[in-house]
C-alpha cells in the first residue's frame, strides 16, 4: 500500500540496487541514506552499485502475510548481509523453507514484491535466490 | 536526578472491550488513577498520553484534547507521545520531566489504545508501521517476522533452545492468573506453545502478545506536592530512553538491543543503582525472544542467558529477579499505548505491597518499555 | 521560567516536493540548524520532532528513531510529539522542559510532514483527524468548514467583513514574496480572494493554507550551553500551553478561542510580559478567519477589532504590530507536524535582524500555534 | 469509513438522540459523555431525551465534500443550539443554502448521513430541518 510518490523516489535501490558509499570513511549505505551516520555533515556520499551477493544472516517464513502478500504465504523473509557490510531485508525466492541456513549464500534477482488490489499496482523490487554451488559463485 | 512521586494509578480491564470506546478507556483509568491518589481534577497541572495511533485505530489524531475534554481536565496541557509500542513510557518519562522542570507539579500521565475497532488485516497493517514501512514491510516482512529473525539468531548464537522461548509465554500465563486487570487467565504448557500454530518460524501463536483494549494511568508529583497526598509514595528515582535504527536491518547486532542498553545504563546512573540491585522487572515481551533480549539487555541476566535463566526459574515470581508479575504483555495484554503506562502502575503496586497473590518482595524495581523491534527503548527505576 | 536560548535554525524550501522524502527533509532542515549553531551532532542530548500523522501520510508511526537514525543521531533520546496541527509547538514546548528539568543540555526540536504523497482527497480525510472523527468528520463537516463557521459567527457577532478576512491573506502573501523559503511568491489582491472558488461559505479558496512539504528545526540549549557556541542566542522566555473540546460544538464561544488565550496568558505569565510589549508575531493562520482570532485571543488587539486591526494595517510589515512577516501558514506554506517549529524560526530570524527585506524592529516577538480547530493552542515568547 | 463497531457504540444518540444529565449540577451533555465536565467524578449522569428542537448558531455550505459526502455536495452543516443547552455539528436538510440565517429554528429528522463506498455500508443518523413558520413551533 505504499503510494507512487514514494516508490519511485526509490527506483534506483529497488530496480538495481544501488547504494550509497561515504567518501570519507568508506562506510557503505543500503538502503541508501543522504548523510553518513558516522561522518554526518563531514561526509559526503557517492552512490555504488552492489553485486547483490550476500548471505543469510537470519530468516523466517512468514505464515500470516500482511495485505498484498496473500498469495505468496507461506514464504521466507531474510536478513541479507552483502559482501559490501550493509543488511537487508528481502523475500528469499526459488527455495523451500526447509532449505534454508544461516550462512547460505545467495545473490539479488528482479521479481514482483507485491500487488495491491485497490489501486491495481504491482510493485517490482530485489529479492534473493540460493547461489548454486562453490563454483557458481567463483564462477561469477 | 532529583526524584518524582507516583502518588495514584489506574487500569481497566484489559482486553477485547467491545462496549467501550477510546475515550471511556482513558477516563475510566484516569478516573482510578486519579481517586487512588486522593487528587481532585482541579489539582492537575498537565496531562500526557502515550497513544500509538488513533490516527488508523479509530481515525483520530489529536487524541491529546480529546481526552483533556472528557475526562473535564481542560484547559490544562495535554499532550500525546508517540513511538509505537514504546509511547507509553515515553508519555512516563515526559511527565517526569514536567515535573523535573518546575513548570508543573502534578501530572496525570496516561496511555491508552483502542485496537479492536479495526479488522485483524487492518490492525495487523498499523502495527507494522512500528517497523521502517519502506524497506521492511513493504519488502513483506511483518512485526512477528522481526522477531522471529531476532530469536532466530538468538538461538544460533546462543543455544538458547525452541523449549525455553515457550517458557517465557507459560510463566507470564501463569502470573497473570492473579492479575485480576489481565486479558487472559488460563494456565499454558510449555507443549501447548510448542503445538500452537506457527506465526513466522520459530515463533507461534503463544509466542505473541494479543491485540488489546485497554488504558493505564498515573499521577505524578513532586516531592513536595506529594506529601500533600500520601504519606507513602513510590517514587520514580531514575529514567532513561535511547533511540537505535528503526530497521533491524540497520542495527549493529539483532541478538542484543542496543537501545535497551542505552536506556537502562542512563536509568541505573540517574538513579544510583545497578542491576543487581533491581528486585522486580516488567519488561517488554511482546514476543517470547523480547523477554529474554530485555533482561539480557538490562543487565538482569547475562548475554546469552535469559533462555538459560529463564528455564532455572531465575525470572518466575519466588525467583532471583521476578519479571512481568503482571502477566507482562503477553498474558496481561498489550494494548500498545498504554503498555508503558501498565508497567509503571504493576512496579508501583509491587512496591506498595498491594499486589496481591503476585506479590513479591521489592525495595527496587524497574519498567522497560520497547518501540517496534528496538528502535525505541525507555527504562524507569522506580523505588519506595 | 529559566530562559533557555535557541542557538541554531534550519528549515526546507516549503512546497510540493516530490524528490524529497520525509527523512529527507527532517535531515536537511536539521543539518542546517546544527550548522547554524555551530556545533557537532555528537553536543546532541536528545531530539523532539513534531509531527502530526506519519501514521496516515506515509504508513509511518514511530518516525522519532527513524528520523534521529537518518540524521546519525542514535542513540540519543527520540520523542514524537503529536497534537495536530500544534504538534510543532509542543515539541518545542518538551524541548524547553526538557532542558528546564536539568536532564538535557542541548536538544534538537525539529518538526516535518510529507504530505503530497497521498492524494488530495486521502490527505483532506487525514487533516480531518485533527477535529472530532465521531462528531464532526462523521456528520460531514470538514476542516475548513469548522474555519467557516466561526467566520460567520464572527461577522455575525463583531460585523467582521468578508474583505477584512480576504485582507489577512493580501498581507501574508505580500510578506511572502520576500522569503525564499516559502511556498507561494506571488502577490495577491482582494479581488482575487473574493473571486476564488467557494470551499466553506463563506472561505474561498485563497482564505485556506496549502498542502506543503517541509521541515524545521531549531537547536535549543540552556543558558550555561549557549555561551559556549554563540554570543548572540535568542531566549525562549515564556512558554504556555492550554486544551480545550476537541470539538467546536463543545466550547463555550466559537468567536474567542479559549486554548489561545489561555496559552498566551500562561506564555506571558512566565515571561513577565505583557501583549503590548510584543513586536513581531508568528500566529496561526491556516484559514484567514484563524490569524483574527489569534490576534484577538492573544491580546494583540482587542476583541471583536481582528478584522479592523487588519484592515488599517496594524498587523502588516511596518505597522504596530506585524504578524506573520513570514507570510505565515497561508503563503508560507503548512507543512502541519513543521509549521510551529517553523514559526519560532522566523521570529529568531526576525530577532536577529536575518530576516532580509521583511526584517521588522523587534526585541520581543510570540509564536503561536493551533491544533484543529482550537482544541490545542501553544504561545512561545522569544526575546534577543 | 467509520468502523462498525465505533458506530454501534452511539446508535442511541445517533437514531434517537438520547445524551446525558448530570444529576448533581443539570448540566446536559450531547453528544452523550461518561463524566461530568464540571463535577467530575462527583457527577452522576442520567440518560435524557432530547427534543431534537434548537436554532442554527452558525453554518456553513460544504462545496469540497469529504469521501462518503461526494453525492450530498453542496450542503449545508451547521452548529445547532439545542433547546436543552448542548450545541451539535449536523447536516441541514430540506432548505436552500441561500435561506439559512443565524437563529432560524430547526428540529431533527432520521435521515440517511452517508455512504462508505467501500464497505458498502449506509450510516443514518439525525439531521435538521427548518420549523416551518412560528406556529408550527408553538403548536408541537
Ligand atoms: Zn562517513
Ligand atoms: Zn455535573
Amino acid at each position: 500500500m505504499m503510494s507512487v510518490p514514494r516508490f519511485w523516489r526509490n527506483t534506483k535501490a529497488r530496480y538495481r540496487m544501488i547504494g550509497r558509499r561515504c567518501r570519507r570513511c568508506g562506510q557503505v549505505y543500503f538502503p541508501p541514506r543522504n548523510l553518513c551516520r558516522r561522518c554526518r555533515r563531514r561526509g559526503e556520499l557517492e552512490e555504488v552499485q552492489l553485486s547483490g551477493r550476500g548471505e543469510v544472516y537470519s530468516f523466517t517464513v512468514i505464515r500470516t502475510p500482511p495485505v498484498g502478500f496473500e498469495r505468496s504465504a507461506p514464504y521466507v523473509m531474510a536478513l541479507v548481509k552483502l559482501e559490501e557490510g550493509p543488511m537487508v531485508t528481502a523475500q528469499l525466492a526459488d527455495v523451500e523453507p526447509e532449505e534454508v541456513r544461516i550462512g547460505m549464500k545467495v545473490r539479488s534477482v528482479f521479481r514482483k514484491i507485491q500487488e495491491d488490489g485497490e489501486a491495481g499496482l504491482i510493485y517490482y523490487g530485489f529479492k534473493f535466490v540460493p547461489v548454486e554451488g562453490e563454483h557458481d559463485v567463483q564462477g561469477e | 536526578m532529583k526524584r518524582v512521586a507516583v502518588i495514584g494509578v489506574g487500569l481497566t480491564k484489559f482486553g477485547e472491550l467491545w462496549d467501550a470506546s477510546f475515550s471511556q478507556l482513558f477516563v475510566e483509568a484516569g478516573t482510578r488513577a486519579i481517586n487512588d491518589a486522593g487528587i481532585d481534577g482541579t489539582d492537575v497541572d498537565a496531562l500526557y498520553v502515550g497513544n500509538m495511533s488513533g490516527g488508523r485505530f479509530i481515525d483520530q489524531e489529536h487524541i491529546s484534547c480529546l481526552i483533556a475534554d472528557y475526562a473535564g481536565l481542560t484547559p490544562i496541557p495535554a499532550t500525546r507521545v508517540e513511538a509505537a509500542c514504546a509511547s507509553g513510557g515515553l508519555a512516563i518519562r515526559q511527565g517526569v520531566m514536567a515535573i523535573l522542570s518546575g513548570m508543573h507539579e502534578v501530572v496525570v500521565v496516561g496511555g491508552v489504545e483502542k485496537m479492536t475497532d479495526l479488522s485483524t488485516e487492518r490492525t495487523t497493517q498499523t502495527l507494522a508501521t512500528a517497523s521502517d514501512s519502506e524497506w521492511e514491510a513493504f519488502m513483506g516482512m511483518t512485526f512477528p517476522g522481526l522477531y522471529a529473525m531476532m530469536a532466530r539468531r538468538h538461538m544460533h548464537e546462543y543455544g538458547t533452545t525452541r523449549e525455553q522461548l515457550a517458557m517465557v509465554a507459560v510463566k507470564n500465563h501463569e502470573n497473570a492468573l492473579h492479575n485480576p486487570y489481565a486479558q487472559f487467565h488460563v494456565r499454558i504448557t510449555v507443549e501447548q506453545v510448542l503445538g500452537s500454530p506457527l506465526v513466522a518460524d520459530p515463533l507461534r501463536l503463544l509466542d505473541c502478545s494479543p491485540i488489546t483494549d485497554g488504558a493505564a494511568c498515573v499521577v505524578l508529583a513532586s516531592e513536595e506536592r506529594a506529601k500533600e497526598f500520601t504519606d507513602s509514595p513510590v517514587f520514580i528515582t531514575g529514567s532513561g530512553q535511547a533511540s537505535s535504527s528503526i530497521a533491524l536491518h540497520s542495527r549493529e547486532s539483532i541478538t542484543f538491543v542496543d537501545a535497551t542498553y542505552n536506556a537502562g545504563q542512563e536509568a541505573y546512573a540517574r538513579a544510583g543503582r545497578s542491576p543487581a540491585e533491581v528486585q522486580v522487572a516488567e519488561v517488554h515481551d511482546a514476543f517470547t525472544i523480547g523477554e529474554i533480549l530485555a533482561i539480557e539487555g538490562l543487565g538482569l541476566v547475562e548475554r546469552g542467558e535469559g533462555g538459560r535463566a529463564t528455564e532455572e526459574g531465575e525470572t518466575a515470581i519466588g525467583g532471583r529477579i521476578p519479571v512481568n508479575t503482571s502477566g507482562g504483555l503477553k498474558a496481561k495484554g498489550h494494548p500498545v499505548g498504554a503498555t508503558g503506562v501498565a508497567q509503571v502502575v504493576e512496579v508501583v503496586l509491587q512496591l506498595r505491597g498491594e499486589a496481591g497473590k503476585r506479590q513479591v518482595d521489592a525495595d527496587v524495581g524497574l519498567a522497560h518499555n520497547v518501540g517496534g523491534s528496538g528502535g525505541t527503548a525507555v527504562v524507569h527505576i522506580l523505588e519506595r
